[in-house]
This record gives structure tokens, C-alpha cells and sequence, in this order.
């Protein structure tokens, strides 16, 4: 991780906004993000939350207003390796299994140093299920498979659509607790939720889509 | 923490569709199953006839095969663009053409390939003269990469919209034709005695060239289809 | 005349059997295909019956194992990368 | 009021008891179908003269005809067994179903196969596109669609009940492979052997040609049985009779 | 609290599928313009001699019809298992039999009909003579519903495995080949200027043992394959 | 609504268990569930919840075990129209829009008295996107559009696979009024859930699936 502005925040939005048929879909937004934080977009449904990660993702491009990744205009290559985006699609191969899902992420992205598949599906609480075709799997152990990549790779900012959905209790702790320790470890997180999520570590800064 | 090398992550793509295609292998066999059943109504349709089947078998071969792969085009991204998959490959720190140009590649080699290995046998089928099965399978072997890279193109452009078949089949006509074509000419030539080098070579050209640029404009086109 | 006539007759025609009446190329390869497949089909299910067997004792041997282990499920606990 | 049958299915039906029932039966019918083989041999290639015609060509007839005969028997009895298995639920006519279906394919197989090895000297071609050689290509097919379509889903009843379902379906092929000759004139012989008339063929041919018949018979029994009680251990595996079987094969 | 009667909820289900067509139409399409492209091809890939083409030209028209619809046939219920439309159907208080032989017209009136008007334009572009045309409609207006019919049945059986293109096409080939023989069969009667009853009678038959019985079995093979 | 048997209870599970390749699912479950009584299923992820209840709406068959409604064994037709499922799919069509879904299921359901699809849809938060294809929508938004269905049709038993996943608050709590006015009016509903919700009225009855 090579911060080329060390006193810059992480990822700064000034009155960003995003144009669909040239109309905003949610209001201006200013926001910074500085690595240990954890950001937690909040709105209603169809506020915008799904479309504001997309836009920081580099799935969508900026409509208005600009985005700053380490001070620097946000670049598709800029930041390349360095972001992690779980939507609401998860992103695996049903006709595969964990493991196989996740070998091709390590392929695509690089492995964390130290992380290995089978440890990470273990920890996942996928013990048992790593060679099931995912198909096969319930709805909250797809969603386990598809977070599994946060422990996996490697990446400085996580932007997590709805982690929460689908999962247990005992998911749900995994999932905080993946979270606070990657921002104690330095990184950096927005995720977006609408359960009575309660943090360990402190209060995480807020960002909410107004209509 | 390890940056993934560029060829390590050529591999796994590679590795990913040939893996998903061995898991659908039945999906494979699809076009082969489909080029066979075609190559068998023909007889049915037209009637036994040694000699009119000979003298078609060619043509039906090449228009077989092409249209084959263009069945299985259609399906190149859209089962990544339903699973999100591809959100993830355009989200990967990868050069995203040379992951497409893999994808591409995983497409043609199970896709086309297998119907390269089969029409042999399809030409035999259509009573084709054994002399002339090389230079149709080198026609092949050069028009469906070409189709391969173009469709992959024309697939990334109407991906984002909905009515993807139409268009595909409207904006790949064009390029069909020449084709086939040159490919016919090909055969007809050899079948004819006459020399058949020179279509070939146009066929060639034209691949040299869609391998180099497809991949790059597959990428843009995927791009702007992603961006709503 | 029947072809073990013929067989059995003086100069013993045994060759005359294996030419078939200039039939020999459709009429042995025939029967070949006829015993092959049948001989297939009766070795598959006797080989098929072992790795049956095979998967199933090891799959007793991994109960066995899982029983004589103590303890539960057990909770995974939240990760520390 | 037919309530006997399903009561009958379900003693006969119940896996351990056919386990039993098949392993003593099975040695028999094999016996028999090699012994019944063998003389149909002996008096078909040795006993049985030259045809006036087709000159010894015509000895493809004592495997061709038996298989072609028994292509449509098997399927018949598969049919049968998949009416059982959709109708009553019972596993072992699921198993009986789909465990005939490779038979009933290796031999529609070797029907093709002899077939254009015997038209290619008869007719001079290997294969034309007829009605009685057309319909005897669907049966493979449908053979085969069965076969691929029970190991397409995952779960393996679930499997066989939806290929019980195919295999009803494509029954009504069978009576088209039969009569087909008979409704449009075609290249393929007629009826040669009448069950009830005279036949057109001779005693020395005939005679091997029944033999052979039946030994193909017994060979499906035995080859049935086989293949059942193979797919019984492999479907029950959680049962405690499977396991006792386990035990003492691993124990010997 | 009013139940649905049987009639409104086949006018929905019918609007539903048309409707879902309509927003698609490019999807529609699809089948007609590979028609057209296939038999725009057999010229290039044949050479155009009038005599060639018109002498196969009833065959090619009727392989190229009958493959289009297998093409879209496929999809029949795919979209509908993959949002779960099919499992409400499936669970909604009416007769499935009916609802599905619903989906099935919707499915012959979006593929098949199209194709069926172009017809006469494929025969035109292959010189086939004018008075033959009838016959050739006549053919293909029992051939296709039985192939949708039979084909649903198939689709259904095949929705709950993953491997379903490869063998949809090996189940579907069977049933193919009887179809094709007697439409040719009448086609090639018409133009050779002898009776074509017999073989039109022969698929009016099947037609209705089929538009009886393939609803039913496509209800019981749906419930089969759901069951997992 | 006429009971057959106005003593039995709506629905009654004896020693029910599903079975996958021969293995049950789940241990054999025994419970019953009255008119005007909510079951919430609970379990951890893959503990067999989404397949009981699609055993429940007749798209499994029952393995082992009896499952019996209004103390007649359940068959396809005797619950014909009482029975409404919602999955984990949510059974839209992605080209139409909400109001034309719900047309269909109208259509296929037949509709509750004085129910009208825009009131509906009204109601349960879609005012403005009533004509807007599915795809166009949120993914909240889709799960209302879905749970629009409990509101327009009749039904005795509800049976919801996760209703309040992608739901923001509002939506939450609007679910919880459904089901609150559908047993208050002698329907009865079965629920999966693992976020924490808090039901209005008592505390429901609790199915737990154990391993
Ligand atoms: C690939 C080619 C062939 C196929 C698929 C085929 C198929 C069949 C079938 C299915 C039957 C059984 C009919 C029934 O029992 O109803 C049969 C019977 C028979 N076949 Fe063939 N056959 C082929 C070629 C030939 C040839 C070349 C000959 C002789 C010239 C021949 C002679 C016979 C005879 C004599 C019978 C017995 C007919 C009867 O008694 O009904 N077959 N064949
Ligand atoms: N592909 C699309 N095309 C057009 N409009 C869209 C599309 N996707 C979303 N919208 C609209 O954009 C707005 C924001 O959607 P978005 O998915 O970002 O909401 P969200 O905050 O993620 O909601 P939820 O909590 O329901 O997931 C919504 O009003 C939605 O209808
Ligand atoms: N189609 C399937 N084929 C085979 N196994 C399956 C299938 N669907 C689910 N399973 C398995 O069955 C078990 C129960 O799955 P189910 O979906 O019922 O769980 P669940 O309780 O709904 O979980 P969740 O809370 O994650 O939705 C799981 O272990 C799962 O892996
Ligand atoms: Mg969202
Ligand atoms: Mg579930």
C-alpha cells in the first residue's frame, strides 16, 4: 500500500452525484474516508445506496461533483488491486464450488499473505461445504462464499452492499468482526445496511442518501 | 500481501470457463448435437441423392458450423452479467481486454473446436470427397475464430440492453457473410480442382487483425454496456 | 451342405469356415461387435459393484471415526486475518 | 380392488428381498444363457446350411434378429417398470427401470451394427434412411435420452422418476419399429418368422435362430439382475442390511 | 374473498406470456432473421443456380423453420424457474395442465407464427414454385404446434438438470425426424404434382393426440423436476 | 374459508423430515399451527428452514413423516387457494412492472375483496414506481413489490422465506403489520427471520430446526 499523499484522506467526494436520463438520483454528497474508518451508508429503499457503491466501485462513472482516491481524481488503474466491492449479485459461479470460487479470485486479485482457501472457507463457518457446487448451498451460505473474498484478498477499501443480508446471528458477528479488524489493521469500509446492526468498536461514521 | 501476475491470472480465467464448460459439458455438446441433427435432416429433407448431396455438402458444412457457434454466442456473457461475475472481473485489478481475449478463447475451444473435430464427419455424412475435408477444416479453423472475436464484440455491445438477439443477429449478418464466403469459395475451389490459396489468405488476414483489436474494443464495448 | 460338413470332410476345410463364403469381413467383425459389447455390459455393473463397496466401507470407517470423537458442532469463531 | 398387486410389488419390492432373491436367481440364468448361447452357435454358424441366396452371409441373422427383437422387449419391460415406479413409488421398479435401459441400449447397438455390416454385401450400402432402421436409430436414441436424463439430476430418485416419465413417453416408438416394415415398403425384410403360421425360413435355420432367442432372454435376466443389485447397494448405502454386506465383503 | 375462474386466469397467463414477448421483441425476432439469414446463406455457400436451389429449396425451408423453434424452445421455462415464477405458478390455485398449455400457445404464437409468415418469403428467395407454397404453409401449420407441444414436455422434463441443452436435443431428435419426413414428404408430393393428403392427415393426427395429452405430461414432468 | 374440521389445527406436522439423496435434512419436526397463529421457523444458515417451507407449499414432496391440513392430509387441491409461498425468488417478472405482476397474480389468484392493485401497491410503498420495469427497481424495492402479493390475495396461510431481508426500517415494520392484521383476522403465517424482530402483538410461537 503506497500512499502517494499521506495526509490526504483515502477517498473524498465533493457534491457527487450520479445522473440517470440527466436526473440526480440522490442529492449531492460530500464524504471522507480515511483508512481505519468505517463508513455506514444509510437511506431507504431506493435511496441510492447500491448506486453510490457501483459509482465508487468504477462500475458506473461519475455523473456530477468529483471523487478523490489518496487526492488524486479517482482512475480505473489508480486504485487497481486496491478495492473490494460485494453487490447484491454475489458474483459466484453456481456450477462451482467455495473453493473453486475463490481460487479464481486469488488468481484475479492476488492472495492475502498467509491466507489460505481452505483456512478462510473454515473460518467462514463453510466447513463441510467447500466442494458443493454453490447451487447447492442455502442462501446464507452463498453469502458466506461471497464474503469469504473479504478474508482472502487483498485490498484497502471494502464497499459492502448489505453484508447482512441472508445471514444468522452468528454471521452477522463474523461479519463485524471481519470489519473491525480490517480497520484496525488500517483499511477502510462503507457498507450499507438496514438491520439494528450494532458495532463493537466505537460509532462508525454515517453517511445518509437523502431523496 | 502479493499482487497476482499476469499470467497467473490469464490462467484462472482460462481454467474458470473451461472448468464451467466441462461442469454444462452437456451444454457443450449442444451445437455439436445440433450441427448433427442438421447435417442429418438434410437427407431427409432433400432426399437421398448421392449426387445432389455431394454437391451441397460444402456449403452445408460451413453454414452448419458458423451458425452452430452463433447459437452458442449468444450465451457468452450473460450468465457472468446475471451472477455478477463480471462486476468482478471488470472490478479486478487485470488489464480487463486480456481477460475477455481469455474468455474469448475458452469460448472457441469449446465451442468451435468440437465442431471442427465433428465435420469430418458431417462432410462424410453429406457424401464430400475426402480430398476436399482439409481444406475445409483449414477453412474452419479460420473462419471461427474470426466469428469468435467479432460475436464476442457485438455480444459486449448489446449486453446491456434487452433485446440482445435481434441486434446480435442484425449486426453479425455482415460479417457472417463474408465469411462464408470466402470459406466456400475455398472449398468449392478445392472440390473443383482449382487453386483455393487465396481465400484462405484473405480468411487469415482478417483473423491477424480481429485478434489484435477485438479483445480491446470487447473491453470498451463491455464497459459502456455496464455503466446504467 | 452345412459349413461343419464341409468341416469335417476330408481335406478339413477349416479355413473354408473363417472365409465365411467371402463373407468373413461382415459376418466375424458381426459377431465381435455382438460379444464385445455384451461382455461390456456384464463386466461394468461387477466393477461398478466394487467401488460401491469400496465408498461404502469408507464411509463407515469415517462414521466410526466421527463417532468415537467427543463433542458437538462447534461455533466458528469471528476470525482475526 | 386390484389392491393385491401393490401388496405383492411392495414384499417382492422390498430391496434386501430382491437382493437375496436376484443373487440366488442370477448364476441360473446365467448358466443358462451361456449354455442356450452356445448351442445356438454350434448349430447356426456349423449345422445350419448356406442360404441359396445370401450364401453365408445370412448367419448375421442369429444375432442380429435376437438383439433387434430384444432391443424392443427391454424397453417394453423397462416401460413397464417405469409405469410401476411413477404409479406406486416403489424404488426397486425405479431401479429395474433404469437399470434395463443400458441393456436395451447395448443391444439396439448391436442391431445397428450388425445390420449395416449385413446391408452393406446385401443392399450395398451400410445405411439408408428407412423406416424400420430410421425408427430402430430413435430407439437408441431414446435409449440414451433415458440413460442421460437419470444422470443429469442430482438426486437420484428424483432422476429416475422424471426418466420413467421419458421412457413412458417414448413407448409408443416400439410399435412403430415393429410394423414399420409393414406400413410403408421399404428396403428391410418383412416378417420372416411367423409364431403361428408357417414360417418362410427352414427348420435348420430356425431352430438356432429360437435358441438363440431365448438365451438372449436369460442374458438380460442375468444381466438385470446384476446391475440391480449393484444400484441397490449403492441407493441404500445408509441401511443397516447394506452395511452387514459391506462388512462381510470387506471382511473376506 | 373471489376465486380466480379458469378463464381469467388463462386470459392473464396468455397476456402475461404475449406481453413479456412484446417487451422482448427482439428476442422474437431472433428466430425469423436466423431463418432468413440461413437461407440468405445457402445461395453464397451453394452458388445460385436456379435448378439447385429450387430443387432443395421445400426441403431447406422446413429444416430451417423447424430449427429456429428448437433454438427458442429451450427457453421456454428457463426464465420463469430462475425468478421463481414458475414455483408461484405452480402453487397458485388453478389447473397447471391449463396454465401451461397456455404458455405453450404463447410460445407458438410468438416463434412459430413469425416464422410462418416469412415462409412464403424463404421459398420465394429459394425459387420455390408458387403452387407449392400452400402445402408448404399447410405443413408447416401442423408441424410447428407439434413440435412446441412435444417440446414442452421435454423443456419440462429437463428443468431441473443443469445438463439440459445436450439433452433436450438428443430427446428432441426423435421426435423431429417423424415431423420433418411427412412435412417433406407432402411438400415434395406437391411438387412433383401427386397427392399430399396422406402425409398432411398423418400429422393433423398426432397434432391432436398431442395438444390433448402434452399439457398434462408437461404438468407432471414439471412437478417432477421441481421436486428437489 | 370452510373448516372442514373445526377443532383440528390449520396445519399439523408429525415427525416431518425431507429427504435429499435418502438422507433427511433436518431432524423430524413435530409442531401445529392454528388459525390466528404466527410460527417464526428459526435456525442457522442451512439448517433446512427454505426447504421446509417449500415442503409446506406443496413444491417438495413430503419424505417422511405427515403433514396434515385442517386434519385432512395435505393434498394439491384440499388447500387449493389457501396457501400463499413466498421464496427466497420472488417470483417477479423482471420486464414487468409491479402493477402488471400483480395483475397476474390477480389473475392466477383471484383478488381480495375491495383490494385494487394501485391502493395496493400504494400501500405497501411503490407509490411513483408502479409502471417502472422490475429491473428498474431497488432491491428493497422488489421485495415490496413481491410482499404486495400478501395484501392483494386471499389466503389463509402465509408462508415467507426471509421477509425482511433488503427491507429498511419502514418496510420492516410494515411487514409486522401485515402479519399482525392477517392473524388478527384468523390467518395464520410461518416466518423466517434471523435479524431481530420484534413482533407487536405476543410472542409468536418458535420452530427451531435443529441440526
Ligand atoms: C442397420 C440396418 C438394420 C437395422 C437397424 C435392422 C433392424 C431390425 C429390427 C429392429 C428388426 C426386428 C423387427 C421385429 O422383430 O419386429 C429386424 C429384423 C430382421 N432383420 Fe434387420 N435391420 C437392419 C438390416 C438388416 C439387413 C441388411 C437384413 C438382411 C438383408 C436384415 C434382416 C432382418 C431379418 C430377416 C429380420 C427378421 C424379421 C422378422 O422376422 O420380423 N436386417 N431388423
Ligand atoms: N438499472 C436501473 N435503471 C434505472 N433505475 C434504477 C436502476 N437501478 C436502480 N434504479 C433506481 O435508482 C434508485 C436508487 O436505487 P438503488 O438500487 O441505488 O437503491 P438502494 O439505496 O440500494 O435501495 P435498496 O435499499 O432497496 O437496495 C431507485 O429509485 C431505483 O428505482
Ligand atoms: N438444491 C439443493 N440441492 C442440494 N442441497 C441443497 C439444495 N438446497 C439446499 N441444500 C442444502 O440443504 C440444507 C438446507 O438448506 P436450506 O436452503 O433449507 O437452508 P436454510 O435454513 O433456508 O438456510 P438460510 O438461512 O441460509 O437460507 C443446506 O445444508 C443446503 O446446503
Ligand atoms: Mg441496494
Ligand atoms: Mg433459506
Amino acid at each position: 500500500m503506497t500512499a502517494e499523499n499521506p495526509t490526504a484522506p483515502l477517498l473524498e467526494a465533493r457534491a457527487l452525484s450520479f445522473l440517470r436520463q440527466d436526473e440526480p438520483v440522490f442529492a449531492p454528497l460530500d464524504f471522507q474516508l480515511r483508512a481505519g474508518e468505517l463508513a455506514l451508508v444509510e437511506g431507504d429503499n431506493g435511496s441510492g445506496k447500491t448506486t453510490l457503491l457501483r459509482m465508487l466501485a468504477g462500475l458506473l462513472h461519475v455523473g456530477e461533483g468529483e471523487l478523490r482516491w489518496r487526492g488524486e481524481p479517482l482512475q480505473r488503474d489508480c486504485c487497481a488491486g486496491e478495492i473490494l466491492f460485494l453487490g447484491h449479485q454475489l458474483g459466484l459461479k453456481a456450477d462451482l464450488s467455495p473453493r473453486e470460487n475463490l481460487h479464481i479470485a486469488a488468481g484475479l486479485h492476488g492472495g492475502r499473505d498467509g491466507a489460505g482457501v481452505s483456512a478462510v472457507l473454515a473460518d467462514i463457518g463453510l466447513r463441510g461445504y467447500e466442494d458443493e457446487p454453490v447451487r447447492r448451498l442455502s442462501a446464507g451460505q452463498k453469502k458466506r462464499a461471497a464474503l469469504a473474498r473479504l478474508l482472502l484478498l487483498p485490498a484497502t477499501l471494502w464497499l459492502l452492499d448489505e453484508p447482512y443480508a441472508n445471514l444468522d446471528r452468528v454471521g452477522i458477528a463474523l461479519v463485524n468482526g471481519l470489519l473491525e479488524s480490517h480497520t484496525d489493521a488500517g483499511g477502510a469500509a462503507m457498507v450499507t445496511s438496514h438491520g439494528a446492526v450494532s458495532f463493537h468498536g466505537g460509532e462508525p461514521r454515517r453517511i445518509r442518501m437523502h431523496e | 500481501m502479493s499482487r497476482a501476475s499476469l499470467s497467473t491470472a490469464c490462467a484462472a480465467m482460462l481454467r474458470r470457463d473451461l472448468t464451467l464448460a466441462w461442469r454444462r459439458r452437456g451444454d457443450i455438446a449442444m451445437p455439436v448435437l445440433y450441427a448433427l441433427i442438421v447435417t442429418m435432416l438434410f437427407p431427409f429433407a432433400l432426399g437421398p441423392e448421392d449426387t445432389l448431396l455431394q454437391r451441397i455438402a460444402g456449403g452445408v458444412v460451413l453454414v452448419t458450423v458458423l451458425l452452430a457457434m452463433l447459437l452458442a454466442l449468444d450465451a457468452m456473457f450473460s450468465s457472468d452479467i446475471e451472477d455478477g461475475s463480471l462486476e468482478q472481473l471488470v472490478v479486478a485489478p487485470q488489464p480487463l481486454a486480456l481477460m475477455l481475449g481469455m474468455k474469448i478463447l475458452a469460448h472457441w475451444l469449446t465451442t468451435a473446436l468440437p465442431l471442427i473435430v465433428i465435420a469430418p464427419l458431417m462432410a462424410a455424412m453429406l457424401h464430400l470427397p475426402g480430398a476436399v475435408i482439409p481444406v475445409l477444416l483449414l477453412a474452419l479453423l479460420l473462419a471461427t475464430p474470426l466469428l469468435s472475436l467479432l460475436g464476442a464484440v457485438l455480444v459486449a455491445l448489446t449486453a446491456g440492453t434487452r433485446r440482445s438477439g435481434m441486434l446480435l443477429a442484425l449486426m453479425l449478418l455482415p460479417l457472417c457473410v463474408p465469411a462464408v464466403i470466402f470459406a466456400a469459395g475455398a472449398v468449392a475451389a478445392a472440390q473443383e480442382g482449382l487453386p483455393w490459396l487465396a481465400p484462405i489468405t484473405w480468411l487469415a488476414a482478417a483473423l491477424v487483425l480481429a485478434v489484435v483489436l477485438a479483445p480491446l474494443a470487447c473491453s470498451a464495448a463491455l464497459r459502456i454496456a455496464l455503466d446504467a | 451342405m452345412s459349413m461343419l460338413q464341409s468341416v469335417l470332410a476330408a481335406n478339413g476345410d477349416v479355413a473354408g469356415f473363417f472365409r465365411m463364403g467371402g463373407y468373413a469381413a461382415y459376418v466375424w467383425p458381426a459377431y465381435a461387435v455382438f460379444f464385445v459389447v455384451l461382455i461390456v455390459d456384464t463386466v461394468a455393473p461387477r466393477l461398478r459393484r466394487r467401488r460401491v463397496l469400496r465408498e461404502l466401507s469408507a464411509r463407515l470407517a469415517r462414521q466410526q471415526a466421527r463417532q468415537d470423537r467427543t463433542g458437538g458442532n462447534s461455533i466458528p469463531s469471528p476470525p482475526s486475518p | 380392488m386390484a389392491n393385491w398387486i401393490p401388496l405383492w410389488l411392495h414384499k417382492l419390492g422390498s430391496p434386501p428381498t430382491f437382493y437375496r432373491f436376484a443373487g440366488a436367481l442370477q448364476p441360473w440364468a446365467t448358466a443358462l444363457a451361456l449354455v442356450l448361447g452356445a448351442i445356438a452357435l454350434y448349430g447356426g454358424l456349423l449345422l445350419a446350411p448356406a442360404d441359396y441366396q445370401q450364401g453365408d452371409a445370412y448367419r448375421i441373422i442369429f444375432i442380429h434378429v435376437p438383439s433387434a427383437e430384444m432391443s424392443m422387449f427391454i424397453y417394453a419391460m423397462m416401460g413397464v417398470a417405469a409405469f410401476i415406479a411413477l404409479v406406486w413409488r416403489i424404488k426397486l421398479a425405479e431401479v429395474v427401470a433404469m437399470e434395463s435401459a443400458p441393456i436395451g441400449a447395448a443391444f439396439t447397438f448391436i442391431t445397428l451394427v450388425t445390420g449395416s455390416l449385413w446391408g452393406k454385401p446385401m443392399w450395398g450400402t451400410w445405411w439408408t434412411w428407412d423406416a424400420r432402421l430410421t425408427s430402430e436409430l430413435v430407439l437408441l436414441f431414446l435409449y440414451l435420452g433415458v440413460i442421460g436424463l437419470y444422470h443429469a439430476f442430482e438426486d437420484r430418485r428424483q432422476g429416475a422418476r422424471a426418466a420413467a416419465f421419458l421412457a413412458i413417453i417414448g413407448i409408443i416408438n416400439v410399435p412403430i419399429v415393429h410394423f414399420s416394415v409393414n406400413w410403408w415398403n421399404t428396403l428391410h425384410q418383412g416378417s420372416t418368422i411367423n409364431m403361428f403360421g408357417r414360417s418362410k425360413i427352414s427348420w435348420d435355420m430356425l431352430w438356432p435362430l429360437l435358441t438363440m432367442m431365448l438365451a438372449t432372454k436369460f442374458y438380460y435376466a442375468a444381466s438385470l439382475f446384476r446391475r440391480v443389485r449393484t444400484d441397490l447397494l449403492a441407493l441404500e448405502g445408509g441401511k443397516d442390511w447394506v452395511r452387514r454386506i459391506a462388512e462381510e465383503e470387506a471382511g473376506r
